[in-house]
Parts: structure tokens; C-alpha cells; sequence
């Protein structure tokens, strides 16, 4: 059988790490094709709900990826993240929702490197972990009552 | 119905070598809502474009997505291609199949996969854009500067000279700064007052320039290109009409003995004074404080001798509101007073200084008329030590931070000394010695070399005062560590440079930020080194963090440029990825429930109220408005909202979520 | 109220008067002084340039001792102790798992919340709001506060304002009647290190130390740590030799001082204990 | 009680305010909220260990703002919620009248937002221990089971609401959950839908909520929900320190530190 290929998508703010993530193109360092940027404004605008979307849709894994502290190009909105993250982190925990499937990370624009390190080792983490079959589970529920 | 086109780039070989393009842009053509679709060597040249153009008017197309390079490259490139087709420029989008896919992996059909959900995913997006506007503010033609330093006073001469207005606010009696105070300037030694006074003259009849001296700023409203500032002129007691500078009142007047700021304290002044005589404007101020009549309720002196009657014991601080589009900040820096540190006895003992007194000492206008003489007994210093780094880099007791400016006037002040006294010794304690700037090095080294001061590497421990000798306690780290002393007769210390008392107050009145030392904080450290964070205000020379001369005005004349910059047009016109809060019909209005949390995460002051009133004006709702002047378009504010009745162009609730969906459901 | 004391080696030998005096003056004050059972050493040998460990367990083994036995208030007079045992709370305050290994290892608890104060500390805390009526035999001469190292510092931990001109032995004395006169060499090195092994280093050091408070003007030298006073006083031979001229300048502990302001005998207050002999401008009562 | 009737008396007499919110006798043994608007009725207000309802969440009803202003009857969670609405600019000074009661049933005026925070400062939140217990127990399991375990608590939730509507800080005119554009929340009461509305409930009460347990109380299902908020009460105070609403502090999220401590982010 062939291997697991999670799916994984990247939240990641225009300012650093998008760029961070373009430096590693220009570097032409390799990484997996699992992981798939969406561009946000700023780490600020990223809302839990689309994280929580992401499992609706059938995502294995997230990276949440933006600024440094004290380098966000709109000065705080990370740091604003940074405690929806730290309180969001905490109820999922709760919830028995597997947080190690979500990795948040500062990749800044001159990081191309990191940013490759952060995809490949999440894209092993989430393999290791598997599927998320709980939450598609949980998530199919409707069609698997049409299918019954 | 939607029409989207989609265009895959090849890059030339770039994307080509490792994604299937053609496959890609197949796919790409059986989405839904796609009209159009193919793929071409170089889309971002001419015929790339072109086909783009023809396309979107040919096929009567809604939406544009392009698969190439990243969109920081080229993104200006195809939206301006699309407006020049007549299409809203913000509905064109761009997959990045270049730096986050065909480079970062290798030829396979999962790269290809990953190119083609990419395209899906922008497709999905670019269905739900909006056409979008670029935002029109007015511009007030007139900058208000903020501190009447070389930094201020160079702003304002550069702005002033573009053909704008500009109020300079200075908070004491006259322009100068402490570039008015010092004696001579590394790495030239040429005279700084030399230098100085004619820009302060200038500065005193450039004809678009309004000079208001022992003023400051009370309070500041609005945003970029509108602000309303208050300021609060200080009573000075005197009819400036009327004066007509001619001293007298200044001569006469009785109390004689008050420290003079200008000298630091090193020589005395008048209650009713001009700061210094080259002092623009050069007409006396009263110092309510120290003025007899003011503090006994007699005396009036100077009202008895002033030839013109100009003196006004009944004025009051005076309250002007004015309208400027932009704001530079200027306000410099202060000295950090060394009492600190008992061990350097500064305070306890006459003949320790610090740097800026040893300045006025140097000064041809200074209490001494620029002869070197110790405060105690006005001897001419035979043996003096300088203590370099007196405080700054000094994480337990100073500022952990570099002052920047000591090594060199410390390198300068014992030149001086060396040239106004031949036979005399100095020795300068010192961590490192950074003397990185143009011919800087090569001064340092022309004080070492030439005037044969004694440069050791090393911290002074303590000084006291032994049979009239000061005794430098310090160690020689280059000399296996050895303990010296030194018996001088004056020390001068380099103190830190510190930011100004009511920076931070300055700073909240006007809502930019301030780093942990109370220095304005830029809104990039490298990119953006002379804005704030707060459109429209600007920084310039040491309030953001210590500098010299030359980085000061080099500094002041940025800030001169971007504000020149700003008015070059008459209406601001700015990219519309702004926020905005949602308008629905009566009785709703809006859902927004006005709790304004969104506020208090903004980091701009971008969001204000709205009140939302009925026909008979009665107000039904308070909500929150975004100023789009001031609005940056981070959209933390958004994913704060509960209600969602916040949301941003370009980025919007809808168009994130259907990027989520698309790029996870490639089946 | 009962205060724990750590009293360390010298105060049970080259220092025993600074053990007699301070008991003295708290007896005096109606406090009661509670030497920690079976207390070790402190480490400030060189233990803790050896190992790391051992540095923190011997003073840890004191502070969990003191807990043990309910005190929440430990006097620590000999300034090298202290240094140690302050040092020591502080590291294990900051590593929380470092204290558990240390208190595994010591097999005691340790909750390291026991308040340490150096002499000068309790001195303030204790004595001093006391001392009012105490007072009945005045200081009424010149004297220089000698702190030396150890008493101030490290700055991190004592999170002293002056840690280079300090001020609160000075206020003691002045309460004392005494004049504590402004003085250059408070904090500068008495070569304890070189106690032992290089004496002419010492009488180098401590010399300057001497001669600058004779210079000064004063009557007495008022120490608050066994290595100081042993310095000053015992080695003032080798001080002698350096300046090559007889000084005879004595030095005392400040608990001594406040002893015989309390009007306590000499010899309550161990000054018979001294090299140099302790001759002051004021009249003490005569021994019983 | 007749303090508090005199009291209520006085003010609807002197037309101070036209509404009193108060408890009154419900069916068999309960309470419930009436509202007052003749003086006469006045005698129908009680209060005793019974009256757990957190009036505070009518308010912000439009219903009630329409009787006029209203003096409201405030035990220590009603005067929480009271101090977070004007946290939250949804009630000034004057909107209302204040009678507070204290723990010891004693009556106080609160004329000014400031006095109920002090007040509320000797009356500071605490979690039971028992709940402590509980989310100790809950943290315990392996991650796969504690999501079985609240599938399986949520599973009950046929999404009437009771929780936003009995919560005095659910006061939004639009709950995101009746939001479909995008549609955020899966619709049927599903354990997707479930979870993902009470995660989103949670969460928008993240830093605000103040422990009143009315969504709790008022679940049809008895569905344990407040543990989660609960335990978010516990993280904000592990991590920012001090929870509770405060006119001066500003609300955890809206505000940070830069050195926000965390453990995860690399």
C-alpha cells in the first residue's frame, strides 16, 4: 500500500513568513508537497474558526506561521494571535482535538530555511500521527447517514 | 455567474521543468466558473500580458488568476494589466507555482497535483472578489514639526523650501537644541554654533515658516493628511510685538543667580532671560518661577526699564488649534544625570562634569569663553580623565544600549583640551571604542597619535577626592588587568544619552510607539527607519534613538521628503485592503453590537464610533466606524469580531473560507 | 519571637566576639536567636568553584534545617555565609526542578521561602526600631563603615540602590550617636581572598583601607564580616608594614557598637577578643 | 425582603426608573424573572438561595429596553456580568439603577461601575475545586478518548440555543452561528455542527466570560458545557494572570504583553 500523504494547510502572513516561504523557493531548498499556503494579511487575522474549518474539510495537519515578536509589519497583530493561539491551544486541548496536528511557528522573511524545516519535520510529525480519522469521523457523519 | 480566466505561466523553463503546466491549466479550464484558460512561456511580458488583456475583453471575463511567479514579484505587473483591459484590478489573483511549488520540489505528479489546487483555490477566491477603489483623503498642505533642534529646524527648512506650510513648536524660549550648546564638532571641529545660527536665522524669516518657541503640544487628533493640533503657547510674560530685543530688562534685572540651562548650570542667568545670545527669537522670556515679582509680588524691573512697555506680568498660556496634514517629530534626546553613581562622585564633587558641561566649558560662548577651567577653583586642569561609557551599556545600573555619540565627543573633548593646553595630560576610560562613520576612525586616531591621549581599556571603580586631587580608580584590561589610579584634576563623564522626560506622554497624545527606553519607535527598523506606525507622522534625528549630527539631519531630511511626498498630491490615495464594518437594512442597521473590543486590539486608533440616528435624528445605535485613512488593513480586528460584522476588503470571511474549502477538497 | 542563626565557622572561632555581641544585643532587645541544629557549611570555600551541586546542597541543607525546625526568619551574620545562602535561595527560586533534585537529594523538603537576612538586615528589621530607649551610652565619635564585598552584593539578589557607596551600616551609627564620616574605600577590597596565602597583598589592600579612614578623621573602623575584621585587625601587621608607620586605629563589629551603646561591658560585647586594642573616645563601664 | 421592596417602591414611584428586574415566585418550588413596572407589584419581588437566574442578560434584550430604564436586582454574578457589559460598552452609569446584594443578602446602592468593581474585589471568582477535579480527570485521558468522551457529552445538543440565550454576554444581534455567508457552522445538530458551535461559544467568551454557569443551568440537556469555559477561565488566569472583568484592565484578547509567555510556537 502506498504511504499516508497528509494534507496540510499553512496560514501564514504576507509579511514574513510568505516571504520567508518565497526565499526558499529563490533558494531552491526541497520540501514535501503536503503543505499548502493560504496568504493572510497578518497572523492577526487569522480566525480560529478556519482552523477548525480546515478539520471540517478533511486537513491532517495546520501550520499557523507569522512575524517574529516585535517584527510584525503591523506591529502587535501577532502578538494579538499569539494569545488567541495560547487560549484556542488550551480549549482544543481540552476537547481531545490533537493540538500536536497544529504547529505554529515565526518564519520571517530572511528564514527560507526554517521555513522548509517546519514543513518537512510537521509533514513527518502528521505521518506519524496518521489520518485524522476521529475528526473525519466526526465530520462525515452526514454522509455516511445518506450512504446508510 | 462568474467568468474567470486563468493564465499558467511557464517561466520559462522555471515552473515548466518540474510542474505539468498544460495539465495544469486543462484542469484549471473544467472548474467551474472558468471561461478561460491556457498557459505561455513569459506571461508577466508584453504579448503575456497582452493575451491576458485580449482575454478579459474578448471573453468578457470577471476574474483573473494567474499561475507564476509570487505575487510580491508581479502582482502590481497583472493588476495593472487587467485595469489597462478595463477590468478592477483587484479582481485579479495570483497562485504562486513558482517560489512555493515548482522550486521547492521536484518534478512529479504530486507536484503537479499541488499546482493545480493552488490555481483552484486562487480560482475560488478570485469569485468572490469585489472590485475595489483606492481610497481618497484630502491633504492639508502644512507639516507641524515638533522640536526646534538641528533635526527639527532641518525638517522644517526642507519642507518649508518644497513650498509648504510648517509650524515649528519649540518647548524652550529659543531654537537650537543641544546642537546649540556644543563647542566644536567631530569629526571637523568646526564651530558648531558657526554652523548653526544662520539655519536658525533662516529658519526665523523663511517666509512658510511659523516659528512658536516656548510652546508645546497639547493634543492631537484626526489621521494622515487631516490632523487638528493644539498647542499650548506658554505665557512669556512679554508683548513679542513690542519687544524689540534690545536687552536691557535682562540687564537690570535684579535676580541674577539662577543656573542657567543653557550652560548647564555652569554659569548663571536673569529672571527675565534670553536663553544664550545668538537665541532665536532673540527676545527675553520670564521665568515665573524664579522672578521676584511673580513669587514676592514686587520688583517690575524690567517693566520700569523697557523702552517699549513691552513687558505683560497678566499674560496667560495661550491654546491654538491648527490643521496639519503631517507631523515630524523632532524632540532629540537628554543626558542622564550620573547621580546614579555615587562611586563617580558627579554631584559631591565640583569638578566632575559630564560631557555636555564640559561642552560649554570648550564653547567660545561658553561661562569660561572656551577655556578649559575647573568649575571648583577655575584652575586650569593639569591631569583630566574622561569615563567613557558612564552609564550606557550598562545593564545594572545605566541603559543596556550604546550612546552612540560619547566615543567620538569623548575622542573630540580630549583633543580640545589637548589643543587649549599643551602641557596638560588626559586619559580616556573606555569598553570599545566604536568610531564607525565617515572619517571618524581616522579622528579617533589623530587624537591618540597626534595629540597623545592616553586611550585605557578599562571601567573607573571609583573617584574621591584626596588633598585636592581627584583619584581615578580604574583598571587597565590591556595591561594584564592592572589596577590604575590616576590623580586628575578634573573628570569628565560621557553620562548616557536618554530619551526626553515627556517622550512617552508626547508619544500617547499622539498614538505612536515607544520602545522600552522611551524612544520613538519607527515603523520598520530597516525599511521604514523615519515613519511611525501611525500614518503620517514621522521621526526625526535623536527622539528615536541617540545620532549624530549627520545622521540626525540626513534623518530630519527623510522625514522632510516623505512629508513632501505626502503633499506632492492633493487627495491620499491608498490601497482599499482596509476594514470595514457591515451595513445591513432597518431595523438592523448594522450587526455590529458596538462593543468595541475591536478597538482596543487595533493597533492603529483606526476604529471610532458611528451613531446611527433615526429620521428625527434620535440615536438608535452606536457602532464602530473604521477610519480608512488610518486603517492599515492587518485584520486582526476581524478575527476578533464575534458577530463578524467586521471584515476586510480583499481578505474577507468568505474569500479565506472558500480558499480553505477549495484547497482541501481536490477530489 | 524566634529567629533563626546560622552562625557559620568563623563564629564559633576567629570571630566569636561578633557571635557574643550580636546575642548580646538581641537578648538586650528581648529577641531570642535559635542556632539551627546540626548546621553545615556554608560552601564559601571552594566549593562552589568545584562543584555545582555540592555548592548549592551544603547551603540548602542549612536553609531545609531552618525550615525544618519552623523558622521563617534566618540571620546569617558572617557575610561570606550569607552570600551562599542567599545565592543559593535565589538559584532555586529561579529553577524550580534544580530545587526538587537538590531536595531529593538532601532527602528533606524544601520549600526555600525562609527570609535570610545579613547582619546589617536584621540589624534594621529586629534592632533598630528597639534602640531608642536602648541607647544609654552614646557613640559620640568619628567612625567609617567598612563594607567590604560580600555584605552588598551580588546586585542581582540584594537589589541594592548603592551598592557602590552603601548607607545602611552608616544609618545604624549615626542612630548610635556616632558620626559615620563620607568615605571613599567602603566597598573597596580588603584582600580576604589573599587572607592566608599572600598576607603582603592583604597588608597592601587593607592598608589603603586604614590609612584612607585615619586620613578621614576616624576613631573606628565598624565591620559586619569576619573576613574584614580579621583582615584589619589580625593582619595589622602586615597593614603597619605596608604603610610602614604604626596604626592603631581599632576595628569593630558593628554589633559590638551597638553593645556598648546599650551600655553592655566590653567584655559582654568580646572587644578583649581583638589584636588591635580597642581604645575609644568614650568612656565604657568597667568590666564586672 | 422589604428593604428591597421599599427600595423598589421608591424608585418606580419617584419614576427614577420605569422597569424593576427582579426574581418572583415561579411555578412549584422555582423562581423566575419578572418585571416590575407598578409600584404596587413591587410586593411580588423576592429573593432567597432559589434565585440563581443571572438577570443581567435582560439588559441587552430589546423587550425589556423598551419598558424604560430599569433598576435591576444584583447578586454578586449579576453584578459580574453587569461590570463586563459596561467593560463591553453596553450599559453606561446612567442606563440603570443598581440593587445589590450581598452575599449576606444586605442591600447596596452601586452609583457608580467603579464601586461594583471594587465590591467585586473581596468577591473574586473561584472555580469549585470539584471542577478542577473534573477538568484534572478530563485532561487525563488519552487525546483520542477525551474527544470520544465530549463527542459523546455533545452528541445531546440539538442546538436550541439555551446557553447563548441565557448568557448575559451573548448579546450580539447576529450570532456568527446565523451566519451563512461564509456559513461558519455546519447547520444540523451533528457532532460536527455541536462542536464546532460550542468550541465557537467558548471561545467568544474566552477572557469575558464570568462564571455565572446560566449557560449550564439553562441546557435542556444538562450538558456539562460550562466546563469549558471554566477551564478557559483557568488559562486566562494561568497565562495573563487575573481573571474577571475590570474597567481598567482591558479584555485578554483585545489586548496583549509582548512577553506573553507560551511553550508550543517555534
Amino acid at each position: 500500500m502506498t504511504e499516508f500523504e497528509p494534507k496540510i494547510i499553512a496560514f501564514v502572513c504576507n509579511w514574513c513568513t510568505y516571504a520567508g516561504a518565497d526565499l526558499t523557493g529563490t533558494s531552491r531548498i526541497k520540501y514535501a508537497q503536503n503543505v499548502k499556503i493560504i496568504r493572510f494579511p497578518c497572523t492577526g487575522r487569522i480566525d480560529f474558526m478556519l482552523l477548525l474549518k480546515s478539520f471540517g474539510e478533511g486537513a491532517d495537519g495546520i501550520i499557523v506561521s507569522g512575524c517574529h515578536p516585535n517584527d510584525c509589519h503591523y506591529t502587535s497583530g501577532n502578538f494579538h494571535a499569539r494569545r488567541r493561539w495560547i487560549m484556542f491551544r488550551g480549549l482544543l486541548d481540552l476537547l481531545g482535538i490533537d493540538v500536536r496536528r497544529i504547529q505554529y511557528s515565526w518564519v520571517s522573511a530572511a528564514e527560507g530555511a526554517k521555513w522548509a524545516d517546519i514543513v518537512n519535520s510537521t509533514v513527518n510529525t502528521i505521518r506519524e500521527l496518521g489520518p485524522y480519522t476521529e475528526y473525519e469521523k466526526v465530520a462525515g457523519y452526514l454522509e455516511k447517514e445518506a450512504n446508510q | 455567474m462568474s467568468k474567470i480566466g486563468v493564465f499558467i505561466c511557464h517561466c520559462g523553463e522555471n515552473i515548466s521543468s518540474t510542474v505539468d503546466v498544460v495539465r495544469v491549466a486543462e484542469a484549471a479550464g473544467e472548474l467551474e466558473g472558468v471561461a478561460f484558460s491556457t498557459d505561455y512561456k513569459y506571461m508577466c511580458s508584453d504579448p503575456g500580458q497582452t493575451m491576458i488583456k485580449q482575454a478579459i475583453k474578448e471573453k468578457g471575463l470577471t476574474g483573473v488568476v494567474v499561475g507564476s511567479c509570487s505575487p510580491r514579484m508581479h502582482e502590481p505587473t497583472f493588476r495593472k494589466a487587467c485595469k489597462e483591459a478595463g477590468l478592477n484590478p483587484f479582481m485579479c489573483e495570483m497562485a504562486n507555482l513558482r517560489e512555493h511549488c515548482s522550486w521547492v520540489h521536484d518534478k512529479s505528479e504530486a507536484t503537479t497535483q499541488k499546482a493545480i489546487d493552488l490555481v483552484r483555490t486562487l480560482v475560488e477566491k478570485v469569485k468572490l472578489n469585489k472590485p475595489l477603489f483606492s481610497i481618497k483623503v484630502p491633504v492639508t498642505k502644512t507639516a507641524l514639526v515638533i522640536g526646534g533642534g538641528i533635526a527639527g529646524i532641518q525638517a522644517s527648512l526642507d519642507i518649508a523650501s518644497a513650498g509648504h506650510q510648517v509650524i515649528l513648536v519649540e518647548k524652550d524660549p529659543s531654537i537650537g537644541g543641544h546642537m546649540s550648546q556644543l563647542s566644536e564638532t567631530f569629526p571637523t571641529l568646526d564651530c558648531s554654533q558657526c554652523i548653526l545660527t544662520p539655519r536658525m536665522v533662516e529658519v526665523a524669516q523663511h517666509p512658510n515658516i511659523k516659528l512658536l518657541t516656548y510652546a508645546e503640544l497639547e493634543k492631537l487628533e484626526g489621521s494622515i493628511g487631516s490632523f487638528k493640533a493644539t498647542i499650548r503657547k506658554k505665557a512669556k510674560s512679554i508683548d513679542e510685538n513690542l519687544c524689540n530685543g534690545c536687552g536691557t530688562c535682562t540687564t537690570k534685572c535684579p535676580t541674577k543667580k539662577i543656573p542657567s540651562e543653557f550652560n548647564t548650570g555652569l554659569g548663571m542667568r536673569t529672571a527675565i532671560y534670553v536663553p544664550f545670545p545668538q537665541a532665536v527669537p532673540n527676545k527675553p522670556v520670564i521665568d515665573k518661577e524664579n522672578c521676584s515679582y511673580y513669587q514676592k509680588g514686587k520688583c517690575k524691573v524690567c517693566e520700569k526699564v523697557c523702552p517699549t512697555g513691552a513687558i505683560r506680568f497678566d499674560q496667560e498660556d495661550e491654546l491654538v488649534e491648527i490643521e496639519v496634514g503631517a507631523v515630524v517629530i523632532a524632540t532629540g534626546f537628554d543626558i542622564m544625570q550620573p547621580s546614579g553613581f555615587p562611586e563617580y562622585g558627579y554631584g559631591k564633587y565640583k569638578d566632575v562634569i559630564t560631557g555636555l558641561q564640559f561642552e560649554r566649558l570648550a564653547s567660545a560662548s561658553g561661562p569660561t569663553l572656551g577655556e578649559i577651567r575647573r568649575p571648583s577653583d577655575g584652575k586650569i586642569p593639569e591631569k583630566i580623565v574622561f569615563v567613557a561609557c558612564a552609564g550606557s551599556r550598562d545593564p545594572a545600573k545605566g541603559i543596556p544600549y550604546c550612546s552612540k555619540i560619547c566615543c567620538m565627543y569623548t575622542a573630540k573633548h580630549a583633543m580640545l583640551y589637548q589643543h587649549k593646553v599643551h602641557h596638560g595630560k588626559s586619559y580616556i576610560f573606555y569598553m570599545d571604542i566604536r568610531a564607525a562613520g565617515k572619517n571618524y576612525e581616522e579622528f579617533v586616531r589623530r587624537a591618540i597619535v597626534e595629540d597623545e591621549v592616553n586611550y585605557i581599556r578599562g571601567r573607573v571603580s571609583k573617584i574621591y577626592e584626596e588633598n585636592g586631587k581627584l583619584i581615578v580608580k580604574g583598571v587597565d584590561t590591556l595591561l594584564s588587568a592592572k589596577p590604575v589610579e590616576i590623580e586628575a584634576d578634573m573628570v569628565v563623564l560621557a553620562s548616557a544619552a536618554v530619551a526626553n522626560p515627556g517622550a512617552e506622554e508626547l508619544a500617547q497624545k499622539m498614538h505612536v510607539s515607544y520602545d522600552s527606553y522611551s524612544f520613538f519607535s519607527e515603523a520598520h527598523p530597516k525599511l521604514k527607519p523615519v515613519e511611525t506606525n501611525t500614518a503620517g507622522i514621522f521621526l526625526a534625528g535623536a527622539c528615536q534613538a541617540p545620532k549624530d549630527i549627520p545622521e540626525t539631519v540626513a534623518q530630519a531630511s527623510g522625514a522632510a521628503s516623505k512629508v513632501i511626498i505626502l503633499f506632492s498630491k492633493d487627495e491620499l490615495s491608498r490601497d482599499p485592503l482596509i476594514a470595514v464594518v457591515n451595513r445591513s437594512p432597518a431595523p438592523v442597521f448594522s450587526t455590529c453590537v458596538g462593543c468595541f473590543l475591536c478597538a482596543s486590539a487595533c493597533p492603529y486608533q483606526a476604529i471610532g464610533e458611528e451613531l446611527i440616528t433615526n429620521r428625527q435624528g434620535k440615536v438608535i445605535k452606536k457602532v464602530a466606524k473604521v477610519n480608512p485613512g488610518l486603517c492599515q488593513g492587518c485584520g486582526t480586528c476581524v478575527a476578533f469580531c464575534r458577530s463578524k460584522s467586521i471584515d476586510i476588503q480583499g481578505y474577507s470571511n468568505e474569500q479565506m473560507c472558500a480558499e480553505v474549502v477549495a484547497l482541501l477538497n481536490n477530489d | 519571637m524566634k529567629i533563626g542563626l546560622y552562625p557559620g565557622c568563623s563564629l564559633t572561632g576567629s570571630s566569636r566576639e561578633y557571635n557574643e555581641s550580636l546575642l548580646a544585643i538581641a537578648k538586650e532587645a528581648g529577641i531570642e536567636l535559635c542556632q539551627i541544629n546540626d548546621w553545615n557549611c556554608c560552601g564559601a570555600t571552594a566549593a562552589h568553584n568545584l562543584n555545582k551541586e555540592l555548592s548549592l546542597s551544603l547551603p540548602a541543607r542549612n536553609l531545609a534545617l531552618a525550615e525544618l525546625e519552623g523558622m521563617n526568619e534566618l540571620v546569617v551574620p558572617c557575610a561570606a555565609c550569607f552570600n551562599r545562602l542567599v545565592m543559593t535561595q535565589h538559584e532555586l527560586s529561579e529553577k524550580n526542578d534544580l530545587r526538587k533534585l537538590i531536595s531529593d537529594k538532601l532527602q528533606l523538603p524544601l520549600k526555600n521561602e525562609i527570609k535570610i537576612y545579613n547582619v546589617l538586615q536584621f540589624l534594621e528589621k529586629h534592632i533598630v526600631p528597639r534602640l531608642g530607649q536602648l541607647v544609654k551610652n552614646p557613640m559620640a565619635f568619628d567612625v567609617a563603615c567598612y563594607y567590604g564585598c560580600l555584605l552588598v552584593r551580588p546586585q542581582n539578589v540584594m537589589k541594592s540602590e548603592r551598592f557602590e557607596d552603601p548607607m545602611t551600616m552608616d544609618v545604624i551609627m549615626q542612630k548610635l550617636g556616632a558620626n559615620a564620616i563620607d568615605w571613599p574605600f567602603k566597598t573597596e577590597c580588603c584582600g580576604a581572598g589573599f587572607s592566608v596565602s599572600k598576607i603582603e597583598i592583604v597588608g597592601e589592600l587593607s592598608g589603603k583601607i586604614v590609612r584612607n579612614a585615619v586620613d578621614h578623621g576616624a576613631k573606628a573602623i565598624v565591620v559586619a564580616c569576619p573576613m574584614c575584621h580579621s583582615n584589619l585587625d589580625m593582619r595589622r601587621p602586615a597593614i603597619d608594614k605596608y604603610l610602614n608607620m604604626k596604626m592603631d586605629i581599632p576595628v569593630i563589629y558593628i554589633t559590638q557598637a551597638i553593645a556598648l551603646a546599650m551600655g553592655l561591658t566590653p567584655h559582654q560585647a568580646g572587644i578583649q577578643r581583638h589584636f588591635v586594642p580597642v581604645n575609644l573616645p568614650v568612656n565604657l563601664p568597667v568590666n564586672r | 425582603m422589604i428593604e428591597l421592596i421599599n427600595k423598589a417602591k421608591a424608585l418606580l414611584e419617584s419614576n427614577a426608573v420605569q422597569v424593576v428586574i427582579g426574581y418572583g415566585k415561579g411555578t412549584s418550588n422555582r423562581t423566575r424573572a419578572i418585571f416590575v413596572t407598578q409600584s404596587d407589584d413591587c410586593d411580588k419581588l423576592i429573593f432567597d438561595s432559589r434565585c440563581v437566574q443571572n438577570l443581567a442578560v435582560y439588559l441587552t434584550k430589546s423587550e425589556i429596553k423598551k419598558l424604560g430604564k430599569p433598576a435591576i436586582v444584583a447578586p454578586i454574578p449579576v453584578l459580574r456580568s453587569i461590570l463586563e457589559l459596561a467593560v463591553e460598552n453596553q450599559l453606561t452609569e446612567n442606563d440603570i439603577v443598581v440593587l445589590g446584594i450581598t452575599p449576606e443578602s444586605e442591600i447596596v446602592d452601586f452609583d457608580t461601575f467603579a464601586n461594583i468593581e471594587a465590591f467585586l474585589a473581596t468577591h473574586k471568582i473561584v472555580i469549585e475545586e470539584k471542577y478542577h477535579e473534573i477538568i484534572r480527570l478530563i485532561k487525563a485521558m488519552p487525546v483520542a478518548e477525551r474527544f470520544a468522551y465530549w463527542v459523546k457529552e455533545l452528541e445531546p445538543c440539538f442546538k436550541c440555543y439555551a446557553c447563548r440565550a441565557a448568557c448575559p454576554l451573548c448579546y450580539c444581534t447576529r450570532c456568527t452561528v446565523d451566519d451563512n455567508q461564509p456559513q461558519w457552522i455546519s447547520v444540523p445538530s451533528h457532532p460536527l455542527g455541536n462542536l464546532e458551535w460550542h468550541i465557537m461559544r467558548a471561545m467568544h467568551l474566552a477572557g469575558r466570560c464570568t462564571d455565572c454557569e446560566a449557560c449550564f443551568n439553562a441546557c435542556p440537556m444538562g450538558i456539562p458545557i460550562h466546563l469549558l469555559t471554566k477551564s478557559m477561565l483557568q488559562d486566562v488566569n494561568d497565562n495573563f494572570g487575573s481573571y474577571g472583568p475590570s474597567l481598567e484592565k482591558q479584555n485578554t484578547l483585545s489586548s496583549y504583553k509582548p512577553d506573553d509567555k507560551e511553550s508550543f510556537i517555534r
